[in-house]
């Protein structure tokens, strides 16, 4: 092992930190009243060059891993942006792996140079209402006519969907009645949102008003036969394979947020004099925040292991949800800290950590549970049996 | 709530009240009112309180001689809870319990000694009326939140026959659309409390939004000039009406989340038991029910020593008994509030983060009200200060 | 522990009673004592035993008509409380109430449909008179902690005019120097309650050693022949009469283990007032005085639940509400102890760990009697089950 | 960053748990019950090499780093030998560093090899009754006499000082009230454990029964100048310098010994059938021990840093300290859900696991408490005043 800070981490967070910069407290907390898409921050970020991080050069990106990936959205969310910036750019990061891993050239043409450059949006299309978190029970239909597929169903939880022209979306080619496995017959489509066939509710959130969350109704959505990625029926697999990736993702955002959570409620408690002392002279007010701040390295070094191992091509799996699970509650504890920490002031909008808890829980269920976690890891870890 | 110590003609009376009350504020005060109410300029509704006052409930805990209708806090719990469980942003607690009863420790007081009582028989005749809505402006930035530093920096100073206020207070609750204040202020090296009309000139009141919709103030007070006739109590009187109002207060706080709590546990539950996952009502599954259960505990535990602490206010208890019986009240109550919170979103997963399912509603209030008057935190070292647990913290 | 449905005059007698437990406790069975017997082979005194007869504590839940005392929980309490404070390791909770109520109940049902309960009888006398020391064997290996399933591998097969008695038992409690058991079996389809005298020949003991110096035994009756007249129970009233007892004894044992977590915050408190590290009494660290409170308020939450579900016991309550009550109880109370045991090493640094200090008695006692019927886990799922939370378990 | 597994890792791991594995769980539960140290561990350790893994090899020992010695210490703790077996080696691992970096040649050429081929033990006797953590509080004095010092004083919580032949002993060369700091003063010795002039009082204690503790009466030991290490009064500059591998070492031995606990308790679920199921097939039994495994290994990767910091000579304070914080909370966690995996046999001592539970409230409480940990990341990492 080796933990020497590679510098090119070092300055993938001076630059991105520069960029976030731009983007104050003030930005956000408009953001998080009125709502609207962050479209300013993405486009610093696509002007950057950022949004191809880890896609592969020959598209325009840089391909770099997702370690680096990793570094990145950690930086966006300390910045004070949260998941509000953060989920902003996050799809574009890592929604369009299966296409450069499964894609065809002419695919890859086509699809990912819009993304990095910023020109087209994309959102990420799989979750539905009645199935949860079992994906194979997806409902919706896509039917070959010609060269096309027919797309009907519903979806849910899909971010950015408001402003996207693009969207990765999973639907089923063959009933699940004529397949050997529940999880084959589900095809992967990269295909333009079209208004006209797909009609979008907004869903209002707790937290990060300013990046949507939507449901969608497709309703006979014409599918060329050339948006589809790789083979028919294998759809599923594909969208595993980005599954690790997520998890790594968004357990750096938590622990980015919980760490400028730590930082605000550590300066307010070094400036804020109660009696002519600072209120983090006492222990009942440092203690906590010295713990949080050992939970966030450690859920962040865990999540640096996962990154690696995926970057590696190592099995992953357990060291990914891990990561997701320690960080996510690593990342409410520094959040809800640091609303304590404020006293009186910690449910006042205009000191952030409130809002900061609210984009927290995010991370917590999203886009597994930590009780799906924690059966992952009692299975495929510690050999238990199944128990649901 | 336990109310063992009741004999049985109240406890059916109480449970009448809370009845009717609950059946008001259901049809009343909808969800839907809660909701469209947030973030608005006063944060409540005005036309509510005259509902309130029409139910006789803005003068329930006011004695008959102040024209009330001399209630217990058992009886006025049966209110505040039902209120709660709607999510009603009318300053109850704020307004009725601690600024209210404040204002009539201080005229129990003067009545005492001698004095005349007129102002606070006004005050509390047009509270009880419903006409006039008070709010209690204490906390500032020096002295935080121990109430044995009540006033540092907000002094009344004598000045040519009359009385100059000057300094800021903060976490004023209600802010906007409330009438007046009983400010403490400093007066030599005592505490004073003094009434202020909010349309005094050299009040400056600047609202600060809160998380859950509603909103506190933070009040300037600029060489404001009083009469003497203002003041409602002075040194030991004064420390005495605010520390005994301050822990009705919490115990009242407390009520409201144990209202919320359950609130939030009983949507939890019905979730579990109809959400299907997996083929199965999520429910049946281990590890969620071992959740549900523990919470179901903790609100049980909540519900105890919130019920063991309203007996105590209506009940016969020295100062510092009281008092300690409100932080740990308060404290279970912020604690529980915030646990609740946190599981009941974690359980519902993400439809417990949508605004438009109600829960979010009780969860925010939840957030708020813990910290109100003090989080767990400052209400356990109240606790361990006034039971002399340990060796004065350093 | 509150006492709030009770008569004055009881509580008076309680409070007396609770008092000359302690004196007795404390001079008839200091820690010494405790601290001697652990690891012996019986792991307590019989000749102590006698003593507790003396002072009519072996008879005290046993009815007059059994040649007992005839008192309630509420007295119990008190008795089991002194000595668990004291360490006391005899087997007062697995033996007076455990076993000798679940003697008591099956009697009842007999006499109740017209059997003599003669057999009851003389146990009932023998145990009041300090004279028998019953266990009961229950658990299986297969069956685990579900009290539903109470026998499974056990069974009573009738052979050649008698019963034959075959299988084993485990967690018996006391283990060596038992007089004999009372048996759950399975009898066709049901269960059934047998007296079997610990000499009757093809019972075996094997003693496995527990943590804090007592031990538990595992009971192998290998073809053991019974006579009819052995049979306390059968049926629905054996299972009725097995609930109950084991519900009491659950509540007998969370007295236990409040007494426990009571001593350890004792020691714990009076360590952080002397201590002195830096140049102060460590108490006056707030990071520690702080987690003394939260121990304090732990302990009042554990001492309420208590204190209710004795009064349960002694009043009237439905099958499932004492059960869920009792359930309920043991959970919070195991929780608790586990918590105060864990707290109070840490609190006290090293000398927390050495043995000759009696704080690593209390823990030992409390870690055991934590998992004893059931740890926190098994009881919350009980709870869980018995009040349908939600849909059964999968 | 690079998690990879280095090779010299894997072989330290086989080969010291092919030690290990001569000592089974019943040569554990005997020691526990009976007492006595164990010196078959400690001569198959010494005749294998190891007791010199971080010391040069000019001297005998293997040179390696204290990370290498973190991974020795956790195999033999999760072994199943406990603290029990780590710390009948623990001081001579780490113990005679001030030696190796701060003795003269003749001092190192005298010293080391005994100890590392196993001839002689060594204890370390700094803790007194009554100054607790504050070390610079000391009262044994040494008074210097031609060629010699004479020490005298108490000392408390001595490990092993019934079996050791030598010591290395603190003690307070100039009285305070002539030292600039209250830190300058104290001189370092290693000498030897002279019976004649020092009485010693084994501590019984709750767990660890096989390595004795003990309080020291000395009383006029002769000590000579050559046994002084360093320069006189700046002892307490020389323990401080081995308190960063102290706590990494016991760190390791934490989550070591977590993990004998979790493999205890995943396998007791796996077996123990309850009406034809397994018990680990219930969530409330999986999923603790699911979230043990993830805290374990996040409180390792910590564990890991901390010692490639040290070993790369980077200040390694925050890690070191926080590994130690959360290996021992990790491990308190993971043995008491072993003991509740376990039901009604958790406290039953043939199932070692409450043997364990009590042996891992060593890490909880020594070398210094969760408490002081909390301030010193409160004020060395987040800036906040010192609240005490």
């Amino acid at each position: 092992m080796d933990f020497s800070q590679s510098e090119e981490h070092t300055s993938i967070r001076d630059a991105v930190g520069k960029i976030c910069a731009q983007f104050d407290d003030h930005y956000w907390l408009e953001k998080d009243r009125a709502g609207g898409f962050p479209h300013e921050l993405h486009r610093a970020f696509a002007d950057g060059g950022w949004l191809g991080i880890c896609l592969p050069v020959a598209y325009g990106g840089s391909g770099m891993g997702i370690t680096e990936a990793a570094v990145m959205m950690q930086t966006i969310t300390a910045s004070g942006a949260g998941l509000s910036g953060a989920s902003a750019v996050h799809m574009n990061i890592f929604g369009l792996q299966p296409v450069a891993v499964f894609g065809t050239e002419e695919q890859k043409q086509r699809m990912l140079p819009p993304l990095i450059a910023g020109r087209e949006k994309a959102c990420f299309a799989v979750t539905e209402p009645n199935t949860g978190l079992n994906t194979t029970q997806l409902q919706t239909r896509a039917e070959r006519v010609g060269d096309h597929y027919v797309l009907s169903g519903e979806k849910v939880w899909i971010s950015t969907a408001q402003v996207a022209e693009k969207m990765l979306i999973l639907a089923r080619t063959t009933p699940q009645d004529q397949c050997s496995k529940p999880s084959l017959g589900l095809s992967l489509f990269y295909t333009s949102l079209d208004r006209k066939y797909v009609e979008l509710c907004e869903i209002d959130k707790m937290g990060r008003k300013a990046v949507d969350s939507n449901q969608l109704f497709i309703d006979g959505l014409p599918v060329p036969v050339a948006d589809r990625i790789g083979e028919e029926g294998r759809g599923f697999e594909y969208i595993l394979h980005g599954m690790n990736p997520e998890r790594i993702l968004i357990a750096a955002e938590a622990t980015g947020l919980g760490r400028a959570a730590l930082n605000r409620a550590t300066r307010y408690a070094n400036e804020r004099i109660v009696f002519n002392r600072p209120i983090g002279k006492n222990q009942a007010i440092q203690h906590p925040l010295a713990e949080s701040w050992m939970e966030l390295e450690a859920a962040d070094l865990m999540t640096m292991r996962a990154a690696w191992k995926y970057d590696h091509g190592e099995p992953c799996g357990a060291d990914a949800n891990a990561a997701k699970y320690l960080a996510a509650e690593a990342g409410f504890e520094a959040c809800q800290r640091a609303v304590m920490t404020h006293g009186g002031y910690g449910y006042a909008k205009e000191y952030h950590v409130e809002r900061y808890l609210r984009e927290i829980m995010i991370p917590r269920i999203a886009p597994i549970s930590p009780q799906l976690i924690l059966c992952y890891i009692a299975e495929k870890v510690l050999g238990l049996p199944k128990s649901y | 709530m336990n109310n063992h110590h009741l004999d049985t003609e109240r406890q059916d009376n109480i449970r009448m009240l809370s009845e009717s009350a609950q059946n008001f504020a259901i049809k009343a005060s909808p969800l839907t009112r809660a909701r469209a109410l947030r973030g608005s300029a006063t944060g409540f509704d005005r036309s509510f309180w005259t509902k309130l006052a029409e139910q006789g409930w803005t003068g329930l805990l006011i004695p008959e001689s102040f024209e009330g209708y001399g209630q217990g806090f058992g009886e006025m719990a049966a209110v505040v809870s039902a209120l709660a469980t709607q999510v009603a942003p009318e300053p109850v607690v704020p307004a009725l319990v601690f600024a209210s009863r404040l204002i009539e420790h201080s005229a129990e007081h003067q009545l005492k000694t001698g004095g005349s009582g007129e102002l606070q028989q006004q005050l509390l005749a047009s509270i009880a009326a419903g006409e006039l809505i008070p709010a209690v402006a204490w906390q500032e930035e020096l002295a935080g939140l121990d109430v044995s530093l009540l006033a540092h920096a907000v002094s009344a100073a004598p000045t040519n026959g009359r009385i100059q206020l000057s300094g800021e207070k903060h976490h004023v609750r209600p802010s906007a659309d409330c009438d007046g204040f009983v400010v403490t202020a400093k007066q030599g090296e005592g505490l004073s409390l003094w009434w202020v009309p909010a349309t005094t000139a050299g009040v400056q009141v600047n609202v600060v939004a809160l998380a859950d919709g509603t909103s506190a103030a933070s009040v300037r007070f600029d060489g404001v000039m009083l009469e003497e006739s203002q003041c409602l109590a002075q040194g030991a009187a004064a420390m005495s009406a605010f520390t005994r109002a301050y822990d009705e207060a919490l115990v009242m706080t407390s009520v409201e989340l144990l209202a919320l709590q359950q609130a939030m546990l009983n949507m939890t539950l019905e979730y579990l038991r109809t959400r299907v996952q997996f083929g199965k009502p999520i429910g049946s599954f281990q590890a969620l029910q071992h959740r549900a259960v523990d919470l179901l505990i903790q609100q049980e535990l909540t519900s105890a020593v919130v019920g063991q602490a309203i007996d105590m206010l209506d009940g016969a208890a020295t100062v510092v008994e009281r008092a300690a019986m409100a932080s740990r009240t308060k404290a279970r109550a912020s604690d529980a509030g915030l646990l609740m919170a946190r599981e009941s979103v974690q359980l519902h997963g993400a439809i417990g983060f949508t605004d438009e399912y109600d829960l979010g509603l009780y969860v925010q209030r939840a957030l708020v009200l813990s910290a109100w008057l003090g989080n767990a935190q400052t209400q356990r070292r109240r606790y361990s200060t006034l039971t002399k647990l340990t060796t004065p913290s350093v």
